[in-house]
């Protein structure tokens, strides 16, 4: 049982970091500002969230693992409020 | 080469950049931010001091950690004092043009 | 985890502007990875209370950031 | 070379780059980002160095609190920042100065490499303090009790800045509201974010506090958060910050340090001195100076960030 928690944390980890340097990547060779954004946000939400996820069986109590989650959401809310004002400004540059 | 090792390199590092940023910069606001530079350095050679101490149980030395702590809330402290007058005089300027 | 922050160097210096926001918005999602990460790794469950307010102020600066651009005509 | 000295490594170089862009930059803006960068890698090296508390410090104050602070000041100094720039001293005159610079930071790593062994380290003597105040984090028992002093003049600080910055407040505006008289925000995210995160902010600045007896974080860590929530709100357009002039802002701000005295008082009454707390309830005391103090940081910090008053009252 833990043999197996340890593997899904591994692989979970593993996913959430490649997303994360996915974004990254994104954000470096995407030609405009918009689909940087793109790329971003969606590395934010799910690098980390996976992270959280493979997280979560090692943090041995339901409390530690419920602060985990709330990790993740405060970062996701931080996220969707960030990228819609970076939207905003970026078209207002454009224009 | 452990951590103290690095991290100490690091503190002296950043001591001598924030120090010649603290020189060489006339912008005010750029000034009060290598200064910032430079506490850190500071802090971090405390820093370096309490892992070394690190006994009794503990992960570092608690003495040193708490005057950090001091040390960061009192920079802050200064730091707006600092942006306060520095916009006031900004604004006292852009006054004296204007008329 | 070393990816995480090595590549997020790259990205500070990287285009301009409203993507420099962008840089800082994956740094702070970056450090909280990377604090998670190192809560799990070195068994010291008090780093993930580090994240947690990591998270909440990253929330407080992004937004910061943003008030702050607009201001600025280029 | 170990996974641990890599990841050393790659944070000391990280520290490093964060620093050198904060000098280089050419922009004020992107000098401030830099240092934001900085005290976000910075608090990860604190993790790495064993100092939580510190982290936590330097993540709320240092990047967080700081860079909400430079960033206003740079949008309100807006094209000033530039023309400063051209001003620089002379090319030799600023090597010179990097020379000798580097020659500091030589002398003092040189100095560090070669500390003496055994390091000394007060941590036994706190240690066996710890035990009287039956607290289980020696970094708040090191604030909160034996160097109490220290931490009692460090609130007395705090106070004292938030003075400072009133004071340079226009003699027409004393006693108005503080900060820039802000049009309500027409972002709808922002407001969003701004009406959900606050009561989860709150309860984590709690968190911190409460749990700084124990582990790490205390009344600096919360208060800083808490502070924050307030101003998240306060850049949305949902609140706006009482006038200066008003009685109930000011005895917030000194709470903190009233109490701290007060009780600091009545040791040297029924305990050993002032600031000596009665063995019987050291903890109670020390959760309530902490609670008083979280209120007054959280309202110092929060004056501080908005800065001296702008419109008359």
């Amino acid at each position: 049982m833990s043999l197996l928690a340890d593997a899904f944390t591994v692989l979970a980890v593993l996913a959430g970091l490649f997303f994360l340097a996915a974004g990254t990547l994104g954000l470096l060779r995407f030609p405009d500002t918009l689909s940087r954004l793109h790329a971003l946000t969606k590395a934010d939400g799910l690098g980390l969230g996976l992270i959280v996820l493979g997280l979560m069986p090692q943090a041995g109590s339901l409390l530690g693992a419920l602060k985990l989650l709330l990790v993740w959401a405060l970062a996701m809310l931080a996220g969707a409020t960030v990228g819609q004002m970076i939207a905003r400004i970026a078209r207002r540059e454009s224009q | 080469m452990n951590e103290v090792t690095i991290f100490g390199l690091l503190a002296a590092a950043l001591v001598g950049l924030g120090l010649y940023g603290v020189l060489t910069h006339a912008a005010p606001l750029r000034r009060i931010l290598s200064f910032n530079l430079l506490g850190g350095g500071v802090f971090l050679v405390f820093g370096v001091v309490a892992r070394r101490g690190a006994g009794a149980g503990f992960d570092g030395d608690p003495v040193p950690q708490a005057i950090i702590i001091t040390g960061i809330v009192v920079a802050f402290a200064a730091t707006t004092l600092a942006i306060a007058l520095l916009l006031r005089i900004a604004e006292l300027r852009q006054d004296g043009t204007d008329d | 985890m070393l990816t995480v922050v090595a590549g997020l160097w790259r990205v500070l210096r990287g285009p301009t502007d409203a993507d420099r926001m962008m840089a800082a918005q994956l740094l702070g999602t970056g450090g909280i990875a990377a604090l998670l990460l190192l809560a799990a790794g070195m068994g010291n469950g008090a780093i993930v209370d580090a994240a947690l307010s990591l998270s909440v102020l990253a929330a407080f600066a992004s937004v910061a950031f943003a008030l702050a651009v607009p201001g600025r005509r280029r | 070379m170990s996974a641990t000295l890599l990841i050393d490594l790659a944070l000391a170089f990280s520290v490093l780059a964060a620093a050198l862009w904060t000098v280089a930059a050419r922009r004020a803006f992107e000098a401030v980002v830099g240092f934001v960068a900085f005290g976000l890698v910075l608090s990860l090296a604190w993790v790495r160095l064993g100092t939580v508390d510190v982290a936590l410090t330097e993540a709320a104050v240092g990047a967080g609190a700081s860079g909400v602070l430079l960033l206003g000041a740079t949008a309100r100094l807006g094209a000033q920042t530039l023309a400063e720039v051209r001003d620089q001293p002379a090319m030799a005159l600023r090597i010179a100065t990097g020379f000798f610079c580097a020659l500091l930071a030589v002398a003092l790593g040189w100095t560090l490499l070669n500390l003496g062994d055994p390091a000394p380290s007060l941590a036994p003597l706190a240690a066996a303090n710890l035990a009287a105040t039956e607290l289980g984090n020696p970094v708040s028992g090191v604030l909160l009790a034996w160097r109490a002093l220290d931490t009692l003049l460090e609130a007395v600080v705090l106070v004292l800045a938030v003075i400072g910055v009133w004071s340079v407040a226009p003699d027409g505006a004393w006693g108005g509201i503080p900060g820039d008289i802000q049009p309500p925000r027409r972002d709808p995210a922002l407001r969003l974010a701004a009406q959900i995160i606050p009561p989860i902010g709150v309860v984590i600045g709690v968190h911190l506090v409460w749990t700084g007896a124990e582990a790490p974080g205390g009344a600096f860590q919360g208060g800083t958060v808490l502070a924050a929530m307030w101003v998240l709100a306060w850049m949305a357009g949902l609140v706006r910050p009482p006038a200066v002039s008003s009685r109930r802002l000011r005895v917030w701000v000194i709470l903190g340090p009233i109490v701290f005295i007060a009780i600091g008082l009545l040791g040297s009454f029924l305990a050993d001195g002032f600031l000596a707390y009665p063995a019987a309830f050291t903890k109670p005391l020390i959760l309530l100076v902490e609670a008083a103090l979280t209120f007054s940081i959280a309202v110092a910090l929060v004056l501080l960030l908005v800065g001296p008053p702008k419109a008359a009252p």
